[in-house]
């Protein structure tokens, strides 16, 4: 049974549930709702529920399982010619490519399942039948191999059919339960209510799966950079200079000071410019004028990142080297953390002075009233108290436009250069760890180098640092944080 | 009474309110000052973003014509059908390179019959006028419609890039003359036919249903396939990350008790914010297509690895925007007997609805201009063949808008820059469209309390 | 599982240009699906052909250098163990100026003396402060130093560091004094030959030759370092230059005359070969002479044509892997 | 009616319906609420007077567990509705208040219309069978609350845009409309002309035949005109609590005593 | 003192601080105030009755033009303040509101410490040169509005956590600190008991030696108490004013006759 019948038949088996179950409660208290517990609709809801998740939760186990269980089963077989280590992996993915093969094979009516039984890996051309059916084998095939991918073939097709039975079986014993335990006194909502809070649950873990994703996926790379390149190398020296053939200097320092250097000059024209945007959005601007500055200034946020990066480049590049750099006499790059900084931090407004913006016109109009009740100017009121009632949702905002500062890279390749330096000077090139994520990981070195694997020690141990600045924002978040109300 | 109001002239206690002391103009002008900047930062943002507008919109809007040169031939059967049989299948072994040999034999002629003077100028060349997609366009012409040959039909063929951008005004006489592709003489002979009518610039639909096109043939390029990839991953990011992260938010905001875990999934989310998305490329390919064997290049990696890169960004506006709505609204529910659930569903949400909605926004502007995961999971491709339809082309190789605004600016050929700014130009209208309902939904749900 | 039925190519950003050339005239021409060709690097192409054997890995890997033996160790252990190395031509590296500015004849001595960070005096070492190229070379034009180079993630990189920036300290004779400051250690000396300035002279381009491109027009006295083909393509904004006399050109390249070459490789898993369709067809599509040949439309756009094409075409038909790495 | 009246109190007054034991609120380090104990009987007006401040606001919110939603303060003892602990790790604070609905010091209507605010509470217990069930109970609540002359022109306005004394009178409507068994008011008539404070305090009135009222109020006329129970809060401490006409006319304690004679309104 | 008092009622009650004239207000399409004439007289407490929803609030809002900031508030007629439109071009509604304070019905506390609360005020306008002074005004203020006692140990806690009628106490302290010329207050005693309610009448009683004072109340004895010249609101009109011993034992209007005697509380 096909995954998706199952599914149609599972939901299906829930939406009748749905109904019954909400008939059911009514017809307990002859038609008078106010005789339940819950809401109809909320009985309807658990009997939906009981059907589904109890029967997709199977599903998912199984789906899990299935192959690890079937993989046992067969590994004896492939064991018996003596593989081991790589080699037996190897040959495991084969069996599971020809049993698959086989399967192909026999759908598309070339061969029937009679003809399979007889067949056998040394007379027949098996890996020239499976190509036939786009499946690829890097080798000829073994007796022994094909037996077991015959055999994992078996077990795969009775493990759908009791797949497709248990899953039903618990859709209808869900089903069943949930409109028997259906009376008026059944707590349905809550039974409802708590299936929501696990779902909402759920999704919150997703962030936590996320980060273990990442921790995870950079790790492995990371510790085999280690074992080519020096940790202490990495953490102390000042130079970042790789080389196309070995024997670099892969120091974090410069790139670290880039970054910060970059976003902070981003910042520093985003947050006041984006703040300042939001209030006078908020509190000054017209219905007319808010309803299209706001959405025309959020296109901001979705105009390539490249556009800025050939701004930065072409336009504001060259005017702070002639009118800036070099009359001051703080040199003559036209690539420079001041361009990216700039143009990044125009990218960044959106970010800041949209939320910030929803925000600010959520505080309540009470608080609005009560100032200028007092004779307060609206400048005073926002500065005083509008901003402070704020400030978390504003912290928020910053803290978004702060990490897309982070993570941006064609602005900084374009506008502030390649080269890792460390230097006070905001007119010099500098260049941030994202872009070198980018460029070791996507260049023509070998992938196996220290060249390649420093982009993972790079994402890693950004990673850890920003977690430092998070958990910096939230104590100080929490220290400032003002209620109203 | 009456006769104290009669004669009471109103004696002001020293202020009028007309004129204002030092003080008040003082803040009067302070107040002004704080409006100003606001005006100004307004004011800077518009015009920033007018400045990036007019410059890719006038890179770009030229990638919307295209320029065609009309040929008269007639199609040789012997050549074209070499078994004579009209079978399409037998005629598609006839390549598109004899096809090409066949168009430039005939334009020169076909010029010629038009009377135009080709003097001084090769054959090579002027054949080298017409697009190297031209024979695969005439190609496709006579197998949908094989009793076309033998007969002389008229045709209206891309012109080359060169030839396009002269007539568009990028290349000029003084440029071609030092420029390896391209003559004066071919511009000169351009000029004549558009005289005669046999060059025209026509409206580009092509470039937005045509697949790419690769760097010999910058006139052909499209951006179709891009289109329904970007389409596709939208989806999904949107039917993923908007449910994803608002109930995480809710969870996180109106449910979970303030404990250590909480603070580790509240700092966790901020961070993942902070993680380059060139990363989540990396979990990605080690994840979705790695471990869980999902195909690459296909729409459906690109669209959960966006959706775990917008996540945080929905998570962080929805968790400001539920902060911000009063807690008095959450008494009277509670108060009336409503679960913390009803609570939050039915009066808390709809409050932090523009918070959310903005959110969903930026991380969909995000999700939709971004190339750098897309790089490790293989959509940063050259792909010419269209996905099928959802759900099976969801697993089918497709590019992405900036995937092709990307490609398209690391070409050589100099034609491709205006394709560039006319992705860019499709990607906006594209973000624009996927915006619109949200900030009318967001425009409903703003309110004051 | 649904079949793959495309063909899927991956790496050098390099190729990536010949290979959608090939592919699109594939597709066309073919009955096959137009191969997918992906970008990213020739590591990342060649890390993701040696991932195994099956449908959710690529089938070719494009690349701007030769494979080394670390990749080959690597596919073999992950049952990757028959490459096809497919050479298709070589890519021409130039030097070009903005087209409004001097002519500039060079030679790798001059490259060496104007970018190396420690170059040789009258036999002595010293930091390099050369500010303008006629200090550098007397004959060259009086303009400020200002090069754009390839960024050393590009292959690029490691050709003009070679042909140019080592030819040059040899050539110039630093190389010696190098070595014998190091007590003979030519690694040493060959370290120092290549490490270049940090004074903001030479500036590493990581992105492509369009960045190049973009930033010389930023910046209308600077040199950059582009493909041929980049340049072939953009000849009414570039003026390129001509190395130890030569100038660039597919012929001169070919000929071995023009000394900044590399050769351009693909590689195929023949474990693939027949079971994506299309695969064979399109490798030999590749390499066919009306192709890769010497008039063909990747030589049209700037590929220097392999003169022993018809070896690769023979080995292609043929499917010979690749043997063990030779230099 | 009177009679009728007199011996339902009779009746009413031996149930008990919330009984509080040694009950402590603390707000952070502040103790706020300080060991009281009340027995709130059922078909009972109750009501609670002393100094703003004193924690009457307090002590009412812990009686449904509105105190719950503010992360600093902290209840301990015991109160028990119809004998059961409420402050039981299994009784579900949402059934506590839909029986034990409230009035809040400072109304705060949802930012809905004013019919969907009197329907919300009726919709979410689904005591009304349909549309016309529903307009009922709207109609009724509002006529008890003595709002709905001013507002059946327009149930479809915002709720957020009624004068105060009318938001007050919303907020009544809504906890009414629930039909809970005992009504927590904290001060429902502060905002309210004298007509329609008789008017709230005879719907008092009515809903004591049923259910069991407590109200928060400075005016001792209206404590001694709708409550059969007094507590004199003073400082966190329940001082007094007894019979309305004892603690007017006869105070036991002496702060008591000189909180009622220092009237003035 | 009660002598002074009166010489100075006499000398204030000629001077006309506020007067309107023809003053109608629309919230969108409805008419909530029409066609009120009024004169607020110097050092005089002007009290406006009426019933809940006649538009006492909204017309007080009218005089320091709190009405500018609801959007669908339309104010027309002419208000002059010491004899000059308050609803000129040229006038600064800021400037205005620091003339013409006003404490809200509803209680509305910043989310701030008590102290900033109260010094809020004092500092926008400039009033303290220095923080001894600051905390001088602060003090001052709290003890005016009755809330020193409670307050002062917690003057760095948030104003939000205090309880209604302190709260209520905090904005009458808030508004206090400002010294405003006319001092318009919305029900300031609605959450109060009786003993703060009679500190904050004196509060006015002091307030009215040198300030202007309008109060909107519910209580007829605290009219009755506290204010020289009555105003009765109905449905939007200003059926009587005068002086308020008139008012309330001789009324003119039946209208006003049958909302006095009709008179619970
Ligand atoms: N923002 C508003 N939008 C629409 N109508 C309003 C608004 N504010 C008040 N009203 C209406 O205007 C009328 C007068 O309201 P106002 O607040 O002035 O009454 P009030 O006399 O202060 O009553 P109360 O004693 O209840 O506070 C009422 O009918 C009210 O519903
Ligand atoms: N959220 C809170 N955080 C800290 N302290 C609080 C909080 N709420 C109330 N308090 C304090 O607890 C005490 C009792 O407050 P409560 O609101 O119960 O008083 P009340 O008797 O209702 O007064 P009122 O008549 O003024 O409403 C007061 O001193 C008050 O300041
Ligand atoms: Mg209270
Ligand atoms: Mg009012």
């Amino acid at each position: 049974m096909s995954i998706g019948l199952i599914l149609l038949f599972v939901v299906g088996l829930g939406v009748i549930g749905f109904y019954l179950g909400r008939r059911r409660a009514l017809t307990s208290v002859s038609g008078d709702p106010r005789k339940l517990h819950s809401l109809p609709s909320q009985y309807g809801q658990s009997v939906f529920l009981f059907t589904v998740v109890p029967a997709l939760l199977l599903l998912a186990v199984w789906l899990l399982a299935e192959p690890r269980v079937i993989d046992s089963r067969v590994r004896g077989v492939v064991e018996a010619t003596g593989a081991t280590g790589s080699e037996l992996d190897l040959k495991m993915a084969d069996v599971t490519r020809i049993s698959e093969g086989l399967d192909a094979l026999v759908q598309r009516s070339t061969l029937t399942e009679d003809q399979l039984t007889q067949m056998r890996a040394d007379m027949a051309d098996v890996r020239g039948r499976l190509a036939d059916v786009g499946v690829a084998l890097g080798s000829a095939v073994e007796p022994a191999v094909f037996q077991a991918a015959k055999q994992r073939r078996a077990l795969v097709q009775t493990s759908s059919l009791l797949k497709g039975a248990g899953v039903a079986l618990f859709a209808i014993a869900g089903f069943a339960f949930a409109i028997s335990r259906i009376n008026p006194t059944f707590r349905a909502r809550n039974v409802s209510e708590g299936v929501v809070m696990a779902l909402l649950i759920g999704s919150s873990l997703v962030a936590i799966l996320t980060t273990v994703g990442i921790v995870l996926s950079l790790v492995f790379e990371t510790a085999s950079f280690f074992r080519m390149y020096p940790a202490k190398d990495f953490f102390l020296s000042l130079t970042w200079n790789p080389q196309f053939r070995g024997g670099s200097d892969l120091g974090i320092w410069p790139l670290l000071w880039g970054t910060l250097y970059v976003s902070f000059i981003a910042l520093l024209v985003a947050v006041p410019i984006g703040l300042l945007a939001a209030i006078y959005l908020a509190e000054y601007a017209s219905k007319r004028v808010r309803s299209v500055a706001k959405p025309a200034i959020e296109i901001l946020a979705g105009i390539p990142t490249i556009v800025y990066g050939l701004f930065a480049l072409i336009t504001v590049g060259p005017a702070l080297r002639d009118y800036f750099a070099q009359p001051l006499g703080l040199g003559s790059s036209s690539s420079s953390v001041m361009t990216a900084g700039l143009v990044m931090g125009i990218m960044l407004i959106p970010f800041v002075s949209s939320l910030s913006d929803d925000i600010i016109n959520s505080v309540p109009q009470a608080m609005r009233d009560g100032s200028y009740g007092l004779g307060a100017t609206k400048s005073e009121s926002i500065k005083q108290v509008i901003l402070p009632a704020a400030l978390p949702g504003v912290v928020g905002a910053v803290l978004l436009a702060a990490s897309r500062a982070i993570g941006e890279t064609m602005i900084v390749v374009l506008g502030a250069g390649a080269a890792a330096k460390l230097s006070l000077n905001p007119f010099e090139a500098m260049t941030t760890i994202t872009v070198k994520i980018v460029s070791q990981l996507t260049g023509d070195t070998e992938f196996a180098s220290p060249e390649t694997l420093v982009a993972f020690a790079l994402g890693l141990t950004l990673f850890v640092f920003t977690l430092g600045l998070n958990v910096l924002a939230l104590y100080i978040v929490r220290k400032y944080r003002e209620q109203y109300e | 009474m009456t006769d104290a109001t009669a004669q009471n002239t109103p004696a002001p206690s020293g202020k009028s309110l007309l004129s204002l002391d030092q003080r008040t103009r003082r803040r009067n002008a302070s107040e002004r000052r704080f409006r100003l900047y606001g005006a100004v930062a307004i004011c800077l943002s518009i015009a920033a973003l007018v400045m990036l507008l007019t410059s890719v919109i006038g890179n770009g809007a030229s990638a919307f014509f295209q320029t065609y040169a009309k040929i008269e031939l007639t199609l040789d059967p012997a050549e074209l059908d070499p078994e004579g049989n009209r079978n399409p299948d037998e005629m598609g072994k006839v390549t598109t390179l004899r096809y090409g040999n066949l168009m430039k034999a005939a334009f020169p002629a076909s010029l010629q019959a038009a009377g135009i003077s080709t003097e001084g100028i090769s054959d090579t060349e002027i054949g080298d006028m017409l697009s190297k997609e031209a024979p695969a366009q005439l190609r496709d012409r006579v197998l949908s419609d094989p009793d076309m040959l033998g007969e002389s039909v008229e045709f209206w063929a891309l012109a080359n890039g060169r030839i396009d951008g002269y007539i568009k005004g990028r290349v000029s006489m003084a440029s071609a003359e030092r420029d390896s592709n391209v003559s004066p003489a071919q511009l000169q002979l351009a000029d004549r036919m558009r005289e005669a009518g046999l060059l025209t610039t026509r409206f580009n639909w092509d470039f937005i249903t045509f697949p790419d096109a690769s760097e010999l043939r910058p006139e052909a390029a499209g951006l179709g396939v891009a289109i329904v990839g970007s389409a596709y991953m939208m989806l999904i990011v949107l039917f993923l990350a908007l449910p994803i992260g608002v109930a995480a938010s809710i969870y996180l905001e109106e449910f979970a008790p303030q404990n250590r875990f909480t603070d580790l999934i509240e700092v966790n989310i901020s961070n993942l914010a902070a993680v380059p998305s060139i990363v989540f490329g990396i979990l990605g390919l080690a994840v979705f297509i790695n471990y869980a064997g999902l195909p690459a290049s296909a729409p459906i990696v690109g669209g959960l690895v966006l959706t775990l890169m917008t996540l945080p960004t929905i998570i962080i506006s929805t968790r400001a925007a539920l902060k911000a709505v009063p807690p008095s609204i959450r008494s009277a529910a509670l108060g009336v007997g409503a679960s913390k659930m009803q609570t939050v569903f039915h009066h808390v949400l709809p409050l932090a609805m523009p918070g959310i909605l903005t959110g969903t926004i930026l991380g969909l502007a995000q999700a939709l201009g971004e190339t750098a995961p897309l790089l490790l999971i293989g959509m940063v491709a050259f792909v010419r063949d269209y996905p099928s339809w959802p759900i099976d082309g969801f697993f089918d190789p497709a590019s992405a808008l900036p995937v092709q605004v990307y490609n398209f600016t690391t070409r050589g050929d100099p034609a491709f820059v205006e394709r560039a700014s006319g992705a860019i130009i499709v990607l906006l209208v594209f973000l624009l469209c996927m915006n619109l309902l949200a900030i009318y939904l967001r425009r409903k749900f703003e309110r004051r309390w | 599982a649904a079949a793959r039925d495309n063909i899927q190519t991956a790496g050098s950003s390099t190729v990536l240009p010949y290979a959608t050339i090939v592919a699109e005239s594939f597709g066309e021409n073919f009955d096959f699906p137009t191969p997918v060709v992906e970008s990213g690097g020739s590591g990342a192409g060649r890390k993701k052909l040696c991932e195994g054997v099956g449908e959710n890995t690529i089938d070719i890997a494009n690349s701007s250098s030769r494979i080394s033996q670390s990749d080959i160790d690597t596919c073999a252990q992950n049952g990757v163990t028959e490459i096809m190395e497919v050479r298709i031509g070589y890519d021409g590296i130039v030097f070009a100026s903005d087209i409004e500015g001097p002519d500039f004849a060079f030679t790798p001595a001059d490259w060496f003396n104007a970018l190396a960070k420690d170059i040789v005096v009258d036999g002595e070492v010293k930091a390099n402060d050369n500010a303008s190229w006629s200090d550098v070379n007397g004959d060259l034009p009086d303009q400020q130093i200002l090069a754009f180079v390839p960024g050393t993630k590009h292959g690029t990189r490691e050709v003009f560091d070679e042909k140019v920036i080592l030819a040059g300290c040899e050539e110039s004779g630093a190389m010696e004094v190098f070595a014998e400051q190091n007590g003979g250690d030519e690694d040493k000396a060959e370290e120092m030959c290549t490490s270049l300035r940090t004074d903001g002279v030479s500036v590493d381009i990581d992105g492509d030759y369009t960045e190049t491109l973009a930033r010389i027009d930023a910046n209308k006295n600077a040199i950059g370092v582009f493909g041929l083909s980049f340049y072939e393509n953009n000849t009414d904004k570039l003026k390129v230059a001509t190395m130890s006399g030569i100038n660039p050109s597919t012929e001169t390249i070919a000929s071995g005359e023009y000394p900044v070459s590399r050769p351009l490789y693909f590689y195929v898993k023949n474990a693939h070969l027949d079971v994506i369709p299309g695969l064979q067809e399109y490798i030999e599509f590749f390499v066919s002479d009306d192709m890769a040949g010497p008039d063909g439309p990747l030589a049209n756009y700037g590929l220097v044509s392999d003169p022993e094409l018809a070896a690769t075409q023979e080995m292609v038909a043929n499917r010979t892997p690749m043997g063990p790495l030779d230099e | 009616m009177y009679d009728m009246n007199r011996v339902e109190n009779a009746v009413g007054q031996d149930e008990i319906k919330i009984s509080a034991r040694k009950v402590q609120v603390y707000y952070g380090d502040t103790h706020a609420i300080k060991d009281v104990d009340v027995d709130i009987l059922d078909k009972t007006v109750t009501a609670f007077i002393g100094p703003s401040g004193c924690g009457k606001s307090t002590f009412l919110r812990c009686l449904n567990r509105m105190n719950d939603t503010i992360a600093a303060a902290r209840v301990e003892g015991k109160i028990a509705l119809d004998g059961e602990d409420i402050y039981d790790r299994r009784v579900d604070p949402v059934q506590l208040r839909a029986k034990v609905g409230m009035v809040f010091q400072k109304p705060n209507p949802f930012p809905k219309s004013i019919y969907d605010n009197v329907a919300y509470g009726p919709r979410i217990h689904g005591l009304a069978r349909n549309k016309a069930e529903l307009d009922e109970i709207v109609e009724r609540s509002l006529r008890g609350a003595a709002l709905w002359n001013e507002a059946k022109d327009r149930l479809q306005e915002p709720g957020t845009g009624l004068s105060g004394g009318q938001q007050q009178r919303l907020c009544i409507a809504r906890a009414v409309a629930t039909s809970p068994e005992v009504l927590l008011m904290d001060e429902p008539c502060s905002a309210l002309d004298p007509i329609a404070t008789g008017q709230v305090e005879e719907l008092i009135e009515q809903l004591r035949q049923q259910f069991s009222v407590v109200i928060v109020t400075h005016s001792m006329q209206q404590a001694a005109r709708v409550s059969q129970k007094t507590a004199f809060f003073h400082l966190g401490n329940l001082v007094e609590y007894g019979e309305t006409d004892d603690i007017f006319t006869k105070p036991k304690d002496s702060r008591t005593e000189s909180y009622i004679s220092g009237r003035i309104g």
